[in-house]
């Protein structure tokens, strides 16, 4: 764990200090998936998992999508923000440390947060929801109105990006674009073909066995926008456009959250709370039932948004 | 269970899945009237919670059916349904003229995709205000911070500084929210739960310096997002870039949703209405507000675009609701939220002004502002109110929150602050008479023929004209409530 | 009507004249002043009969509106309030008389304005005269300041522009500051602001913060115009004549006065303010006696004028830091006697500006010739203003005099001597100057004659300055009418 | 001094959070600013998680013969905050393409004085 800590405060300080913006968004991805394997060794499986997909995969895509846009290189001239950025960095540092001396030891179970709300979860969720992994029922039952404000955040960003370098403002860069040529990327296009299927599979899986082992809508969505990136990468964004067309992964996004916000409205409908799932049945199988519909909602959202972001970056310096 | 008993819930969930529906929608047109329906509607739904709050019961809706502290619970009291009437009825004015006013600057094709935008951050700044868990809070704390980005770089189709605008305030606002999230993290970790409640009622037996660095690290965050005066250096750009629509449903909401989680914060979670952990209120607020008031005048006073001016003027003026937090307990709360909701009113008629103004004549630069009195008498007098109204002139809201602010530090003895807000007062006659002379006494290049505002803004102008002058002549019932508010505030949470 | 709808009618006839001249605008000149003419009778009418069916004990306050628990706005009549209402709405006839012969003659721009906004200045005038509380009276008073600004800024030149400013940052920057503070000094020490007979202060602040407390109120009533805070007052010159007509005699400064007065009767109550004044007596003294001497210097005629007004206005400061029964009757006195004397000067000036288009001392030699009933007329309230027996200037100067030999205060009486010579010494050199010094064609600083030949004056500009003039007498013989009429109010129980 | 031990992994993650931050407000390039907030944030995340564990615990997954399980809810919330982050970079990311395409540059000490308030506002050049 020291280890780990240490790789990643040294991985910190280079991105600080390099100039080259590829190596910087390499070394940050490097960076998400040491932290992937911290929080494996943390006991959160999930958080390693969505991290792995969405923190180390996507976001780094996104960077370099945008980094051919807009540069490579830094051009570092005289900062005078360099003093108070140290200012503020120690400052707020020594406020963290202050404030650590309170908290509870790493890893002490008598901590108060373990005492509270938590053992709730731990102890009764296998009752009230009757799935082994409590992390997906807390997700999606418990805190479950936090869920459906994170899948509008999804889709909000998406619709950002739609408005800002949206398809009717797509205009024409400066830059070609270089499709994997079929000559000379044997090697990609042979890994690509065996690789793409296998995780469209995985996807699906991860999505509704995300009740018994880590995984969930967010790790489902991603690993299929993940798949699909791979596509755009290895044969081209005009092939994935045509796969998946833009039109239909915004249908597909905004079906998603009403999926996701529709079951709510149905509870209400039949009487209940918002979100309360006990509306579909007694006890366990009612909130599984809502679990299932509402990780797919965002299961839809995510991996159409997913996708919707690489085809507009990929594809604003083309066309 | 009625439609209304879910009023607490419906009030965010309608924006919040109407505007995917808008965002699919192919016509420009029916999505500007799809949106100002929805935001009315919202403004119906917020209003039957005022109604129901206003006795000071206080209504508890548990999200999921689970109890507060395991699941997510909406708790309502009458401050939180005073914000959310605010939010929303403001969001149905701006929606009112939103389609017309940003007509020049967005392509058809994105307009349905902007309303969506729009209704998102409605949808995310009342979320802001009726929920009672803390994570919660900071969720939508995002929506509503994420559309605030992409509507204020909307604004690129007339300026392309609303870029950079729009990318400071997104840097801003991200490093702002993880503060919020370090906060939430210290304070979860020595409680162990996120209910604001049951939050405030752990925090005493909990360790002092966690609640205390977790409580500053809150505070930074929303300071930021209130535009504090060391951290407010994305407002002023992002209110003049932005579409003037834009900028107007901003000014009316965004800022003062974050002051109500700090006026919130401090009392709910953090005991004492003067305290927060050690960050004493009455020590740190007043003298931040005073500079802010001062300073933000003297920079309005010099700024050479009006939705600039009334920028700075909007952190003067945020500078008087700290001073009158500052002053602490019920009375200084009640100045501070009467100040709140006045300011709201005349800084939301001026910018609804200004946005009919800048459609007819394409800028608002203060240069390009002469021979309006002749040109546009309408605009012009809606402008000279909210004038008026940021001066303190007597039979306006403004005098109104100003005489409330200069009572209570008078009552508490704190006459230096009295001296110090009616010192800097007397900025705002300066900036506020560059207005006048700009519109009044100029002389415009080409004496134009009478061309008055779009009618459609007609409304909006006039609604909060009105409102600016019957809350100062009639400046009583917004106090009774603001009072009862306080004092639920202060005498519930002892 | 009852005496609540009477105060209403007070506060709505000007309102609505404002409206209606606004409506019928530049199409219609003739109606447009007709209107204004009507509703300046009508207002001298309401305001009369006030006057004549005024009982102190039926006068029931009229609440208008509660800005904030404890801070409304309440009409109450009281005669010190009265007669404030009766000279102003009475000079607004004669002014607007005055108005329509001057701006016709000059040909001024942007007439409908002038006029909407001087009537909405009169409303603005009642709503002090009439208030019941020092709450109302301060948000007229702020009104009034706002209201009068179009007017002196009305030709928009750029000297025009420059003494507007100024004129607005003196008053705003006095009454958003002190007034206001001590304004809400006074609400949080004693709990109310009615204007209550005796005072409500008694007691109630420290004798040490009381000279504070009063000194805010004279610098924060920036339009009684006390020394060092005078600059408003020569800078509105830039103004047309008639707008200097209603800021010196008609409205604004006697508003300022006024606001002193009552807050000395109803505020600080008259043993109170005897106890804090004296620092007051000593600089409004000197005050009169610095601006009669300045007066003297000044050779452009309306700026002579705008300085002996800051002198007169000293006297009345001067009265009401006394804090005598005796004194406050001569305030209230000089308040009346000052408004016919100096707009019967005002309304020279500006005959002869039109006449003649000259406005310096030195310009004027021997104009007399073309306008002798105007410089008579002028001569006439020249001596009212300086206090002379046959006109009515004479009993404010006489009361105080006497009020201050009451107090032993030797250099005091000296002092209000010398005040009446000083005014003398300023105003008559012009009579002399126009009647007897023939117009030397040699004349080093006579401006080269700018081919225009003098128009002749108008008889609407040369008709108010005799009725004024002829009111100055009238007035001397009615002083102990009025006297008897504010006695009961002030306390005063012999009659002089 | 034992138990300061106990606190190490906070103090890491401290010194990581003010790296993250410091490149935020140091560095003159907007994507390198971006980056410089992911590092922020997902150093942010590992904060929340050590504060969950629970030493000689296992993931919160129910299995039978396993009593003591680490605390699920700071997992529930990293993982909304990560596509919270994932959301803004996206968001920020596209304004920086803007920024290149209108300005023609994104170093900040570069768009200063083409963002002067007092220069008139040209419209962006689009199409």
């Amino acid at each position: 764990m020291i280890g780990l800590l240490a790789a990643l405060a040294a991985i910190a300080v280079a991105v600080a200090f390099m100039r080259d913006l590829l190596v910087v968004a390499m070394l940050s991805s490097i960076f998400s998936f040491a932290c992937c394997a911290l929080f494996v060794l943390f006991d959160a499986p999930d958080v390693a998992f969505t991290e792995a997909c969405i923190g180390a995969g996507v976001s780094t895509v996104l960077t370099l999508a945008a980094l051919r846009l807009t540069g490579r290189q830094e051009r570092r001239s005289g900062r005078p923000a360099t003093a108070i950025a140290a200012m503020v960095a120690t400052v707020c540092g020594l406020a963290l440390v202050y404030g650590s001396l309170d908290l509870p030891r790493f890893g002490d179970p008598r901590a108060p947060a373990n005492g509270h709300v938590a053992p709730h979860y731990l102890t009764r969720s296998e009752g009230e929801i009757g799935i082994p992994n409590v992390v997906t029922s807390v997700l999606g039952s418990y805190r479950g109105y936090d869920t459906l404000g994170e899948t509008v955040v999804v889709f909000t960003a998406a619709l950002g990006v739609l408005l800002l370098i949206g398809g009717a403002q797509a205009r024409p860069g400066k830059r070609g674009e270089a499709p994997a040529r079929a000559d000379r990327d044997v090697v990609l296009r042979a890994i690509a073909t065996l690789f793409v299927p296998m995780t469209l599979f995985l996807a699906p899986y991860v999505q509704f066995h995300g009740a018994y082992s880590p995984g969930g809508g967010f790790q489902a969505g991603a690993i299929l926008g993940g798949a699909l990136i791979l596509y755009g990468l290895v044969f081209g964004v005009e092939r994935l456009n045509r796969l998946v067309p833009e039109a239909v992964l915004r249908v597909i996004a905004t079906l998603g959250v009403l999926t996701y916000g529709g079951t709510g409205l149905v509870t209400l409908a039949l009487g209940k709370g918002f979100l309360d799932y006990d509306a579909f049945g007694t006890r366990p199988v009612g909130q599984q039932i809502g679990l299932t519909v509402i990780e797919l909602g965002v299961f839809m959202t995510v991996g159409a948004v997913m996708t919707l972001l690489f085809q507009r970056f990929a594809g604003r310096g083309e066309a | 269970m009625s439609v209304l008993d879910h009023a607490p819930v419906l009030v965010v969930v309608l924006p919040l899945l109407t505007a995917p529906i808008i965002a699919l929608l192919r016509s420009a047109r029916v999505a500007g009237v799809a949106t100002f329906v929805v935001a009315a509607l919202d403004a119906a739904l917020a209003f039957v919670l005022f109604a129901r709050t206003l006795d000071g019961s206080v209504i508890s809706y548990a999200m999921g059916g689970w109890a507060p502290p395991i699941g997510i619970e909406y708790r309502i009291d009458l401050l939180s349904a005073v914000m959310a009437c605010l939010t929303s009825f403001s969001a149905a004015l701006v929606a009112w003229f939103l389609p017309v006013s940003i007509a020049p600057e967005v392509t058809p094709g994105d307009r349905p995709r902007l309303f969506a935008a729009f209704l998102l951050c409605l949808a995310g700044l009342t979320g802001m205000v009726v929920t009672g868990d803390l994570f919660n809070v900071f969720v939508f704390l995002e929506i509503s911070s994420l559309a605030t980005y992409v509507l204020i770089a909307a604004g690129a189709g007339r300026d392309r500084r609303a870029l950079t605008a729009a990318f400071d305030y997104l840097i801003l606002g991200a490093v702002g929210a993880t503060f919020v999230v370090i906060g939430i993290a210290f304070l979860y970790v020595v409680t162990g739960t996120l209910n604001m409640a049951d939050l405030g009622n752990r925090l005493p037996l909990a360790g002092k310096r966690a609640g205390v660095v977790g409580a500053s690290f809150l505070f930074v965050g929303l300071a930021l997002k209130t535009a504090m005066m060391p951290l407010h250096r994305w407002l002023p750009n992002a209110y003049t870039f932005a579409p003037a629509a834009v900028t107007t449903f901003l000014a009316m909401t965004a800022t003062k949703v974050a002051l109500y989680l700090m006026i919130r914060l401090a009392v709910l979670v953090f005991g004492t209405p003067d305290e927060i952990g050690r960050i004493n209120f009455a020590t740190v607020l007043p003298p931040i507000g005073l500079v802010m008031l001062i300073a933000g005048s003297a920079l309005a006073v010099v700024s050479a675009d009006l939705k600039r001016l009334l920028a700075f003027s909007s952190i003067a003026n945020l500078g008087l609701m700290l001073v009158a937090l500052g002053l602490g307990g019920a009375a200084g709360i009640a100045a501070a939220l009467v100040n709140l909701i006045n300011h709201a009113v005349i800084k939301g008629g001026m910018f609804a002004t200004v946005a009919g103004i800048v459609h007819r004549r394409g800028s608002s630069r203060m240069d390009s502002l002469a021979g309006l009195s002749r040109e546009m008498p309408f605009a012009f007098v809606f402008l000279m109110i909210g004038g008026m109204g940021l001066i303190g002139v007597p039979l306006t809201a403004g005098f109104v929150s100003k005489l409330l602010v200069v009572k209570t530090a008078f009552d508490l003895g704190q006459t230096m602050i009295a001296a110090g807000v009616l010192l800097s007062s007397l900025i705002s006659v300066v900036y506020v008479w560059r207005i006048v002379e700009a519109c009044m006494i100029a002389k415009p290049a080409k004496p134009g023929r009478r061309h008055d505002v779009h009618p459609i803004f007609a409304a909006p102008m006039a609604l909060l004209g009105v409102g600016t002058l019957a809350l100062g002549i009639e400046g009583g019932p917004l106090l009774d409530v603001a009072t009862r508010i306080a004092a639920a505030l202060t005498g519930g949470a002892s | 009507m009852s005496g609540a709808g009477l105060m209403l009618a007070a506060l709505a006839l000007p309102l609505a004249t404002a409206l209606l001249i606004a409506l019928v605008g530049e199409r219609r000149p003739d109606l447009r002043e007709a209107v204004t003419l009507a509703g300046a009778t009508a207002l001298a009418i309401t305001v009369a009969l006030m006057i004549a069916g005024f009982d102190s004990a039926t006068a029931a306050p009229l609440v208008l509106a509660t800005l904030v628990p404890g801070f409304s706005l309440t009409l109450k009549a009281e005669p010190i309030g009265l007669v404030f209402a009766g000279v102003a709405s009475g000079l607004w006839i004669l002014n607007s008389l005055y108005s329509i012969g001057y701006m016709r003659a000059e040909h001024a721009p942007r007439q409908t304005r002038f006029y909407a906004c001087f009537a909405l200045a009169l409303s603005a005038a009642m709503a002090i005269a009439l208030s019941g509380n020092l709450a109302t009276l301060f948000v007229a008073y702020e009104i009034l300041t706002l209201v009068t600004y179009p007017l002196v800024v009305h030709w928009q030149t750029e000297g025009a522009i420059e003494g507007a400013r100024r004129y607005l940052a003196y008053l705003l920057a006095t009454s958003l500051v002190p007034f206001m503070a001590a304004l809400v000094w006074t609400w949080v020490a004693a709990g109310t602001l009615d204007f209550t007979p005796g005072g409500i202060l008694a007691g109630k602040v420290s004798a040490a913060l009381m000279p504070v407390l009063l000194g805010l109120y004279a610098y924060g009533v920036g339009k009684a115009a006390l020394m060092p805070l005078h600059g408003w007052l020569p800078a509105a010159m830039v103004a047309p004549t008639p707008v200097s007509a209603l800021l010196h005699a008609v409205a604004v400064v006697k508003a300022g006065v006024f606001t002193l007065l009552k807050i000395a009767v109803y505020i600080f109550g008259l043993p109170t303010m005897a106890a804090a004044g004296d620092w007051l007596v000593w600089v409004a003294g000197g005050s009169v006696i610095a601006a009669s001497l300045i007066a003297m210097t000044k050779d452009d005629l309306k700026a002579r004028l705008a300085y002996s007004t800051v002198a007169q206005l000293a006297l009345v400061t001067l009265a009401v830091a006394l804090g005598e029964p005796l004194a406050i009757a001569a305030g209230v006195l000089q308040l009346v006697m000052h408004a016919w004397g100096k707009i019967t000067l005002f309304f020279g000036a500006g005959a002869i500006q039109i006449a003649t288009h000259k406005k310096k001392l030195s310009e004027i030699a021997g104009i007399g010739a073309q306008m002798p009933l105007l410089i008579v007329s002028f001569l006439g309230g020249a001596l009212s203003v300086a206090g002379l027996p046959p006109f009515g200037g004479m009993w404010p100067k006489y009361l105080l005099l006497e009020a201050a030999a009451g107090r032993h205060m030797v250099l005091l009486v000296v002092c209000l001597g010398l005040s009446t010579l000083l005014t003398l010494g300023y105003l008559l050199p012009v009579v002399i100057t126009a009647l007897f010094r023939k117009p030397r064609d040699e004349d080093p600083h006579a401006l080269p004659d700018t081919g225009h030949e003098p128009s002749p004056l108008p008889l609407l500009a040369l008709l108010p300055p005799v009725i004024t003039a002829a009111g100055c007498i009238l007035l001397f013989l009615a002083a102990p009418a009025i006297l008897a009429f504010i006695a009961p109010a002030i306390g005063l129980e012999t009659l002089p | 001094m034992k138990d300061l031990v106990g606190l190490f992994p906070y103090w890491a993650v401290a010194l990581l959070m003010m790296t993250g931050l410091y490149i935020v407000i140091a560095q003159g390039n907007l994507v390198k600013k971006l980056i410089g907030l992911g590092i922020f944030q997902v150093s942010v995340f590992v904060l929340y998680i050590a504060m969950g564990v629970v030493s000689g615990g296992t993931p919160p997954i129910l299995e039978t013969g396993f009593v003591t399980y680490s605390n699920p809810l700071p997992s529930v919330l990293i993982l909304t905050a990560i596509v919270v982050g994932v959301a803004t970079l996206a968001v920020g990311l596209a304004l920086a393409v803007r920024i290149r395409e209108s300005f023609g540059t994104v170093e900040e000490d570069e768009l200063l004085p083409l963002t002067e308030p007092e220069a008139p506002a040209d419209a962006e050049p689009h199409a």
